[in-house]
């Protein structure tokens, strides 16, 4: 058979079966799987002698063929024992299910090529862009309408879809370094922070870093300086923001003080 | 004072002139004639579609949205539009693309594995494409584990694709009917597919 | 072939429905019709003109433009587009807007070469539909060169989004988190809500 079709006209393994059976005019109910397997081997030959790049979908069908093509060469296992042998897949059933399959896609297939009639369709149909109505508007505040508006979900949503954008955008492989971040340094990066500020601090502004280790230590760091009485955190009611400020007397206090040693 | 039919028409038109590509919805034109009812619109727009259309002097027509209308120009136009470079000319859909939204029309929502299932290939690359379209759209997760998102189409398939409602989507084959005739109709769309790609 | 005078009529008007505001000079129409001459040309649009402002049924009239002609509404047509500009737009904010304003009422104040480093794109259109809208205000200027204007969320912003303060935004998630897992979590708490607003 000649092979006049590049493989890249074809959208997979089903695709390519469905045009060797409309070639062959085989019955797509009955599919002789010998011939439709050494047809379909034939193909796939062709193509990588042509160093064309056969996409490994193709070749997992070449497969399947195959192993059924082999089975139903071989006779069919006696039932001798009560419990039937498990590893036996019948090649009748795995037919029907490739045959299921092709017509399941042809299906979708035939949708798609009437949507393309649609496509052409409606991509010869232009219009305008709408026109400035701003000169007709009446100056005043903006109306902004009750009903689809967005809510604060669907904002929250849209910078949840922006953070997740970054990050995978981020390089998969990152230097990992091991590091021990002792709580007492953690501590006294606290406190020092506090005392450049000179004012009491939001919680969250206490922890520069973002990653996990840092986060973990600073939260640990901030329980003991409680603990310590070195600071103290306020907040005014559930929810809102935590304060954290420096008790009295503890802007003496340096970096080899014994409270951070540990 | 109730408008008149001519005056009606005319301003209509105005709107449909001025919303364009955006289209014009019927509830939009009720808040601009509060006067007349959703009926008397209906059937002047109807009857306007017809006298453009009839018009051979006219390079305009009325299509169907959604809920509403749109002033287009008419498909002969095409290649003289195409002629002004301010006219993006939009490259149809790939192959792929196609399949995977034709099944998502059809089956939504649906996941990408099951997508996969019927395809017979990876569909990821053309559930990006169609993403970034807007034709389709996350419409939920799947229940179990890995909560596969599922996805369906939007208001852009629609008009992408000139319809007015899912309801206008042709219906699907039925995998019952007799296999001959099934074939033959098939058949016609695989020719005509096939004709473009013989070459190597 | 020559086109008849009907063909070209058609060509011209739906040539001028497609430049809208921006007008249709001659010379582009030449490039589209070559076999018709300058005369030929102005003669089909000055009848095109005389139809257009005889039929009462039409909102729609063509105006001279120095080496052109526009198509727009009569000027009747003024107080419907005024009645039609005050419908609200039902369109809920894209998602750039959205974006935006999250990334505003988030980190306020706020410069705009700042927004568009967390979004990774220009966000100038954004930011005018918040404003046109009062979803935001100038709150401030940077110090430094350039002194870039600050953005900040308006009590409107919060009327918009159902919010009592700022303390009611729900807090956020931390970035830190692996990305699959954050989505998850989110997805859950985003599922239930919308499991009350099922569009399309």
């Amino acid at each position: 058979m000649e092979y006049k079709v590049k493989i890249d006209a074809f959208e997979g393994p089903l695709d390519l079966l469905l045009h060797l059976i409309k070639t062959l005019e085989i019955d797509i109910y009955d599919i002789p799987v010998a011939e439709i397997t050494d047809q379909y081997l034939d193909f796939i030959h062709e193509m990588r002698q042509l160093e064309l790049d056969v996409a490994s979908e193709y070749l997992v069908m070449a497969a399947t063929l195959v192993a059924m093509k082999s089975r139903m060469l071989l006779p069919k296992p006696e039932i001798l024992d009560a419990e039937p042998d498990d590893s036996f897949e019948d090649p009748e059933e795995t037919r029907e299910a490739l045959m299921q399959q092709l017509l399941d896609y042809r299906r979708y297939k035939e949708a798609a090529e009437g949507l393309r009639v649609n496509e052409q369709a409606r991509l010869a149909l232009f219009s305008k862009p709408p026109s400035d109505l701003s000169r007709y508007e009446k100056t005043g505040p903006a109306i902004i309408p009750g009903e689809g508006r967005a809510t604060v979900y669907d904002m929250v949503r849209a910078l949840q879809q922006l953070m997740l954008r970054k990050k995978l955008k981020e390089p998969l492989h990152t230097k990992i370094a091991k590091q021990v971040l002792p709580i007492g340094q953690q501590m006294y990066q606290v406190i020092s922070e506090l005392k450049r500020a000179g004012h009491p601090l939001r919680f969250d502004e206490l922890f520069l870093y973002s990653d996990k280790t840092h986060i973990v230590v600073t939260f640990l760091a901030l329980l003991e300086l409680m603990k310590k009485n070195f600071i103290s955190c306020r907040q005014e009611e559930n929810f809102a923001d935590i304060w954290v400020s420096l008790e009295e007397g503890v802007h003496e206090i340096d970096a080899n003080d014994d409270a951070f040693n540990y | 004072m109730r408008l008149t039919q001519t005056m009606m028409r005319s301003i209509i038109e105005g709107l449909l002139y001025l919303t364009g590509e955006e289209g014009l919805m019927i509830h939009q034109i009720q808040r601009v004639l509060p006067d007349c009812t959703e009926q008397e619109i209906k059937r002047t727009i109807e009857k306007m579609k017809k006298e453009y259309e009839e018009n051979e002097g006219s390079g305009l027509m009325i299509v169907d949205l959604p809920g509403g209308y749109r002033l287009t120009t008419k498909a002969f136009m095409a290649t003289y539009a195409e002629k002004f470079a301010a006219i993006p000319k939009s490259a149809p859909l790939s192959q792929a693309s196609l399949e995977t939204v034709a099944i998502i029309a059809y089956k939504q929502p649906i996941s990408r594995i099951a997508i996969e299932e019927v395809r017979g290939v990876k569909s990821e690359k053309a559930l990006q494409t169609l993403m970034a379209k807007g034709l389709i759209k996350e419409v939920g997760r799947a229940g179990g584990t890995g909560r596969a998102i599922l996805y369906g189409v939007t208001p852009v398939f629609l008009d992408y694709f000139g319809l007015k409602s899912l309801d206008d989507l042709p219906p699907l084959l039925e995998a019952e009917r007799p296999a001959s005739e099934q074939l033959d109709a098939f058949d016609l769309f695989y020719d005509k597919y096939k004709e473009t790609v013989k070459d190597l």
